[in-house]
């Protein structure tokens, strides 16, 4: 359909573009001789980081493309080789086994890291990450320790604070390492070039209102996503999502979205399987599927309840955004969010994968499906698989659920009793 | 003659091995095991001693090994099978570093020194989708003999691939894919490929050094020798022995205690192995 | 069914204290807490999840603090099964049952350290699913050198002090806070101390007997504890132990979720001499006495930052835990390291691959396998414990 | 008119037919095989000459089970999980959760009033606690199926099994037989192991009553007591339990045959879901 529309495929297009160039300055940066930084998605404060010059480079980003490369399997198996459990989560083992192998990936070869940086934005596992990085590389690692969002409690000065704290003695850290001295205005011109992309990425996510949804805000926002993950605070990264949006545009008033006949609308909430991403897209497309609203697209933050990096409060707006990463946030909140979701898009069921890799995600999910089959009547299906592991999807069994749910909403909806269409 | 016995206790076959003096093999011996654990190895031990015209009195060690180990009432000391696989491996091929041992039941797989001491291993319980149980299933589910079996499959054009990995669930497509009309080699070679698929996985866990030592009943099978042997990318020890390999180290090790304890202090002597002082399976 | 407090006492020998104090281990229906509201009307009972929670700040403010290990694998598992996927730990599964099915009734609050993934999430669980009760989630700081981070817990625990405190309707005085530190100190010496006995002589003071008298100050308010662990110190010694030929281990990695008694018994039997463990570290994961002057939180809160046992769930900073391990077994006199993790338990299984590697360099022996609060069988672990006993005895100089 | 469901399972296939009031008039059920195909029209056939009919007489076919994946057959397909929800509500209006134990697998189904699916879960993996683990255990035994309900239930107490696994179990089962422990009290106790494995499934979609209990696993009284004992609850059983699937799809048949929907049993049958071009 490309052909027949000015602005359709920009979105994957250029984001593959820019990610392909940014491999390109990471393949580059030792000859170049610039310092690179290790860095986590949740809690990704590279704003701060790349106002000293750091190129950064995203483990989590590297284990996920070699899962929708069809690589992870084997990185997965060395890592075990070495010792890792089968049990523990296979984006650490990817990475690990990454490294093992000389750090050469689908994307190419990857500097080693002059410093790690350690959010405890997402999870506890990015402790024992980079842990064992520090261990493999011998590089420094400074732990950004970032409080979890306590269940239903206001987010707290103390805490905020405390972030704060850590991010100046991280600037000190920095200076130390590239001989540069801490510029706010730089900062804040980096923060301002955020500010503006995550507008309009809200604008993209908000999209998904209308009927028929433009854009699948799971399966698709997962690459249109990428830019304001890895490349956040660069101008670029602003010129993607001005190329994104008119993308989405035109598909309004042309009413085209990923689906050709939208049938049912759904929040999904848990990571994708990446290693049977377009298996699982399928799964679903072949019910006129179409995610309005997931948690996962929130992971490296939130920003359609309202907040945004605001370059006269650099380090405060940084501390904020790394504490209100979805993984750092309480059951509760995480139950408000999808139950606004389920509301503001207009869903008609959720759809829980759930992932053995990760516990951040996983632990509480059952709680959730029990409250909104229970508490809220809206039909939910839980599937459980795992986002790096090609092992853990089973596809009949997953297909079977899938088949057996939306036979179920159909049922529900249709006038007469047939469970399928004619 | 002063002999020292080993006696393994295997959940099908009581296997006993007598050395002499000089740790040479005198004499071997094997029967069922039968529910009677005590008498297989009595019984085990006389036909030991009658081979070499020795009396139960001139054996001045005895080791038993194998899930029976403590069924032994007249053993001086019990020891795994573990242990002593790795030993009997080692006797067998002096440069093995890993041993996998594929019995009916679990599998191990286990690294050890150049002494034989073991390093690290694996077994798989819980689950039996990798040991040889899932073989005679499959065997007695196609009608063809276990001593058959591999041969069939190393004949194999297209091998079916079996999709199910647990032994229970594979036994039921194996029944699909013969009145599908596959053909027994092609089905067998399927449920070979299946199996070693997850000794490998088993093997991987102890990062496998070469050489690699195969023992069990399993090694009777060329089909899962060479199933294996593709996966792990390299030769493996198998001998006609290597069944033996279990009472074999642990006439070996009784040997190497009984000289320890002739050498060190007699009071020392009378000490037990800690584990010998209880029954944990009359328990 | 344990009889409540008192039963202890009337012991005369080790073996007596050890039978005296086993159910206190295994009964989740927690009799000694009920024991303890019935002389303490109105009082409330807090639950604590294992590791690193500053009970002080809860006995400061007249509540009973309890540690809860799960269910001790005492309790069928029917609806948590549901709530917690199976690739989860046992530990969050069973303490979350206790709940459901109204066998922690006794116990009216839990306080959830953020010590790994699932205890984070675990805390919101917990409170949707028991709305009446007191739920602290206690931000642990993971960033030790970090100058911010002292002054940080501390305000954390002045939230704890403050929300308990409006909870039992009494916020602990700094003295009541001292006093409640000094009481705290004398137990972790006095567990100290026992453990360092059976350093010295293993056959003497059996791991699982130690195991047991330290369990029992997770449902004992400490001061009685403490009387128990004196007593304990004085049977201990006049015990007359058995000769046995026994390999001298440290066993690493049981610091949450706990494995049950069985499993150390079979160890023992096996042929280990359990010379140093982190089981229910959680009782003793200070290496020092806290100051007992000044201002109690702070002095609090440096002791956890300064000098806390390292466990997996703690980032090290710049102590680390090879060296850490390496000394211990040498201390100990350890001839092999078990590392026995819980299930599923994802801090343990990171940092035993990175040990592990250590100990390969050092030349030292050691065992891995892992366990479930709920397992039933043992025998794939006597095997294994047999074995690591055999390859040390058959194979080292010695012996 | 008749309407006919065909379920396809693992084990065994299951036919039944109905007639324009809805009244199960035959029921059928042979062994699955290799042969999905084959497996199901012999059982319909079987169906039809037990309800002296021709297969002209058959108005509409849904055909489900686990053979629906690998080779389509009838005029519609359904997933098993919704027949056997249309089935249970048809034969208990007020289930809220269904078990169906198979041969390879165990499933759990929360439904609505109007047998819409609510919730459900399945475990298909492994052979530990299925239908298959008990014709393993029966076979060790020397029993015959059908005797396991009464012979557990001389039980006085129930052994504790260890091993979940149905190649592990079948050891563990000599070893007690060795041992010279009671068959019934060995028997007692894997049936108490089946229904805790089950009742973990049943507690993730969540409990609530009716609770019906289907597949051939549901004819052996000895589950149906452990689990009953094990909930604290009664469970619906019906004698036609095994065909519960098919008697569901049989039902969505009439439903497609009553909205004018003609059998086209010639020409290729569609499966279900799939918007045209839908991607
Ligand atoms: N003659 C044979 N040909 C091929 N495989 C055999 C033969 N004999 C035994 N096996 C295999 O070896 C297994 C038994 O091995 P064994 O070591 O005797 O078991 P265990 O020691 O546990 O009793 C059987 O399950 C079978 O798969
Ligand atoms: N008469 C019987 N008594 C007890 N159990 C039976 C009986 N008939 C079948 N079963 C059990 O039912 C299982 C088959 O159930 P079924 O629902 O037909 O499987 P599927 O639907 O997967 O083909 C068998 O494995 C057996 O355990
Ligand atoms: S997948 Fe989950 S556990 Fe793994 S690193 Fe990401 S957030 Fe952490
Ligand atoms: S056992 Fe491990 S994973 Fe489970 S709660 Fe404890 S620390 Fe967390
Ligand atoms: S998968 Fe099969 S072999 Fe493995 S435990 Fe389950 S039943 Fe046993």
């Amino acid at each position: 359909m490309a052909e027949a529309y000015r602005f359709q495929g920009v979105g994957r297009d250029l984001q593959k573009d820019l990610l392909g160039q940014w491999y390109q300055r990471l393949e580059n940066a030792p000859r170049t001789g610039t310092p690179v930084a290790y860095l986590f998605i949740s809690g990704n404060i590279g704003e701060l980081l790349r106002s000293f010059g750091f190129e950064l480079v995203f483990p989590e980003v590297n284990a996920l493309q070699c899962g929708v490369k069809k690589v992870a399997g084997d990185f997965i198996l060395k890592a075990e080789d070495l010792g890792y459990s089968s049990d523990v989560c296979g984006y650490v083992k990817n990475d690990i086994g990454l490294a093992a192998s000389g750090n050469r990936g689908p994307f190419g070869t990857l500097p080693k890291p002059d410093l790690l940086v350690c959010t405890y934005s997402g999870c506890n596992t990015y402790i024992k990450w980079f842990e064992a990085l520090a261990e493999l590389y011998g590089a420094r690692l400074f732990m950004l320790d970032v409080p979890y969002r306590r269940t239903g409690e206001q987010e707290l000065q103390q805490d905020r604070d405390y972030v704060v704290a850590q991010l100046e003695q991280l600037a000190e850290v920095c200076a130390e390492l590239t001989g540069r001295p801490y510029n706010p205005d730089h900062l804040s011109e980096l923060l301002e070039n955020s500010r503006q992309a995550e507008e309009l990425w809200v604008n993209i996510l908000h999209s998904a209102r209308h009927r028929p949804s433009p854009f699948d805000a799971y399966f698709e926002a997962v690459f249109f996503m990428a830019p304001i993950y890895v490349l956040r605070g660069m101008p670029e990264c602003v010129e993607y999502y001005r190329a994104a949006a008119q993308e989405i545009e035109e598909r309004i008033t042309h009413r085209l979205g990923p689906v050709s006949e939208e049938r049912f609308r759904i929040v999904l909430e848990g990571p994708p399987p990446w290693p049977h991403f377009r298996t699982f897209w399928e799964l679903f497309k072949r019910w006129g599927v179409c995610c309005v609203a997931s948690t996962y697209s929130k992971v490296g933050g939130i920003w359609d309840f309202g907040f945004r990096h605001d370059p006269s409060r650099p380090l405060e707006s940084l501390a904020e955004y790394a504490m209100n990463c979805y993984t750092n946030w309480g059951w509760q909140l995480r139950r408000r969010m999808m139950e606004r979701y389920v509301k503001d898009y207009q869903a008609d069921a959720l759809v829980i994968h759930s992932v053995k890799s990760c516990r951040s995600f996983s632990v509480g999910q059952a709680d959730v499906r029990e409250y909104f089959t229970k508490e809220c009547d809206l039909p939910t299906l839980f599937v459980e698989s795992d986002l790096a592991d090609p092992r853990y999807f089973a596809e009949a069994q997953i297909r079977n659920r899938i088949d057996a749910f939306f036979e179920a909403l159909e049922h529900r909806r249709v006038a007469g009793p047939h469970p399928g269409r004619a | 003659m002063r002999a020292v016995v080993g006696i393994d206790l295997g959940s099908r076959m009581t296997r006993g091995v007598l050395l002499d003096e000089h740790g040479r093999v005198q004499a071997q011996a094997a029967r069922e095991t039968g529910s009677r654990l005590e008498q297989a190895a009595q019984a085990v031990l006389e036909e030991l001693c009658r081979c070499v015209g020795a009396k139960p009195e001139d054996v001045v060690y005895l080791a038993s090994t194998g899930y029976g180990r403590y069924r032994v009432p007249f053993r001086q000391i019990q020891i795994t099978e573990m242990t002593c696989h790795a030993m009997g491996a080692l006797w067998l091929f002096p440069r093995t570093r890993t041993v996998l041992d594929i019995g009916a039941m679990n599998s191990r797989a286990i690294r050890i020194a150049e002494n034989g001491r073991v390093v690290a291993f694996r077994m798989n319980d819980r689950c039996a989708s990798g040991a040889g149980r899932f073989l005679e299933r499959v065997a007695k589910a196609l009608e063809v003999s276990l001593p058959e079996v591999g041969e069939l499959s190393l004949r194999s054009q297209n091998p079916q691939p079996i999709s199910s990995i647990c032994a229970v669930l594979a036994e039921s497509e194996v029944i699909n894919h013969v009145t599908a009309g596959a053909s027994v080699e092609d089905i067998l070679r399927g449920a070979h490929n299946s199996i070693a698929e997850r000794l490998v996985a088993l093997v991987r866990q102890v990062s496998p050094q070469p050489e690699i030592t195969l023992t069990g009943g399993v090694t009777k099978n060329s089909g899962m020798v060479q199933a294996l042997e593709e996966r792990l990318k390299t030769k493996l020890n198998v001998s006609p022995q290597s069944e033996w390999a279990g009472a074999l180290g642990a006439a070996l090790l009784a040997r190497t205690r009984c000289q320890r304890l002739q050498s060190t202090a007699p009071e020392a002597r009378n000490r037990t192995l800690a584990s010998s002082v209880a029954d944990p399976l009359s328990a | 069914m344990a009889k409540p407090n008192g039963s202890w006492q009337k012991a005369a020998s080790w073996e007596e204290l050890v039978t005296a104090c086993r159910p206190l281990v295994t009964d989740v229906s927690f009799p000694t807490v009920e024991a303890w509201k019935e002389m303490h009307p109105g009082g409330k009972a807090i639950a604590c999840f294992p590791v690193y929670t500053p009970q002080e700040v809860l006995a400061a403010a007249g509540a009973l603090p309890v540690t809860v290990y799960g269910a001790r694998g005492q309790v069928e598992i029917d609806h948590a099964d549901s709530r917690i996927q199976s690739f989860v730990c046992s530990i969050a599964r069973s303490t979350l049952e206790l709940g459901l099915v109204g066998r922690a009734r006794s116990l009216d609050g839990l306080i959830v350290p953020s010590i790994c993934d699932v205890a984070r999430n675990l805390s919101g669980v917990w409170q949707r699913n028991f709305p009446g009760q007191f739920v602290f989630y206690l931000h642990l700081p993971q960033n030790p050198e970090s100058a911010a981070a002292i002054a940080y817990y501390r305000s954390e625990l002045g939230r704890l002090r403050r929300e308990v405190g409006e909870w039992v309707g009494r916020a602990p005085t700094d003295e009541a806070l001292r006093e409640a530190i000094r009481t705290y100190n004398r137990n972790r010496e006095l567990l100290d101390s026992l453990h360092q006995r059976r350093v010295e002589a293993p056959e003497q003071w059996p791991a699982a007997g130690v195991y047991v008298l330290a369990a029992a100050g997770n449902v004992l308010p400490r001061a009685e504890h403490n009387a128990l662990l004196e007593k304990a110190l004085e049977l201990g010694a006049a015990r007359r132990a058995p000769q046995r030929d026994t390999v001298r281990v440290l066993l690493r990695g049981a610091f949450c979720e706990q494995p049950p008694l069985e499993l150390l018994e079979v160890l023992e039997e096996a042929g280990c001499a359990v010379v140093n463990d982190d089981l229910q570290v959680g009782s003793r994961f200070l290496l020092g006495p806290v100051r007992a002057d000044g201002d109690p939180l702070a002095a609090l809160a440096e002791a956890y930052l300064r000098e806390s046992v390292l466990t997996p769930v703690n980032h090290p900073g710049k102590r680390s835990r090879s060296v850490d391990l390496l000394e211990r077994v040498q201390a100990a006199a350890a001839q092999g390291v078990i590392f026995a993790s819980p299930k599923f338990c994802e801090p343990a299984l990171y940092d035993s691959v990175l040990l592990k590697q250590v100990l390969e360099r050092a030349g030292t022996p050691y065992l891995e396998f892992e366990y479930e609060e709920k397992m039933t069988v043992f025998e794939t672990v006597r095997m294994q414990a047999e074995t690591f006993v055999e390859s040390i005895l058959f194979f080292s100089e010695k012996s | 008119m008749l309407a006919a469901g065909v379920d396809v399972g693992s084990t065994t296939t299951k036919a039944a037919l109905i007639d324009e009031n809805k009244r199960v008039v035959a029921l059928a059920l042979v062994d699955t095989g290799a042969n999905v195909v084959r497996a199901a029209e012999r059982a319909l056939h079987t169906a039809l000459t037990q309800a002296k009919v021709e297969e002209w007489d058959v108005a509409y076919t849904v055909g489900t089970g686990y053979g629906r994946y690998r080779v389509p057959f009838g005029d519609l397909q359904v997933t098993e999980i919704s027949c056997h929800a249309k089935g249970a509500n048809f034969i208990f209006p007020a289930t809220r959760t269904i078990l169906d134990m198979g041969g390879q697998d165990t499933k759990a189904i929360r439904v609505g009033p109007d047998a819409e699916v609510k919730d459900f879960c399945m475990n298909d993996k492994c052979a530990a606690g299925t239908g298959r683990f008990l014709e393993a255990a029966a076979e060790v035994l020397g029993l015959k199926l059908e005797e396991l309900g009464e012979v557990s239930a001389r039980a006085k107490k129930s052994l504790k099994i260890t091993n979940v696994c149905t190649v592990f179990v079948e050891q563990e089962i000599v070893m007690h037989l060795a041992r010279g422990c009671p068959v019934e009290e060995i028997l007692a106790g894997l049936h108490w192991t089946i229904a805790g494995r089950s009742i973990g499934l049943l507690r993730r979609v969540g409990l609530e009553s009716e609770i019906t209990f289907t597949g051939g696993v549901a004819r052996n009284s000895g589950v149906v007591r452990a689990l009953s004992e094990r909930l604290g609850a009664r469970l619906n059983v019906a004698p036609e339990s095994q065909h519960i699937g098919a008697i569901g799809a049989a039902l969505f048949a009439w439903e497609r045959a009553a909205h004018g929907a003609v059998s086209q049993r010639n020409n290729q049958s569609r499966a279900l879901g799939p918007v045209p071009g839908g991607n």
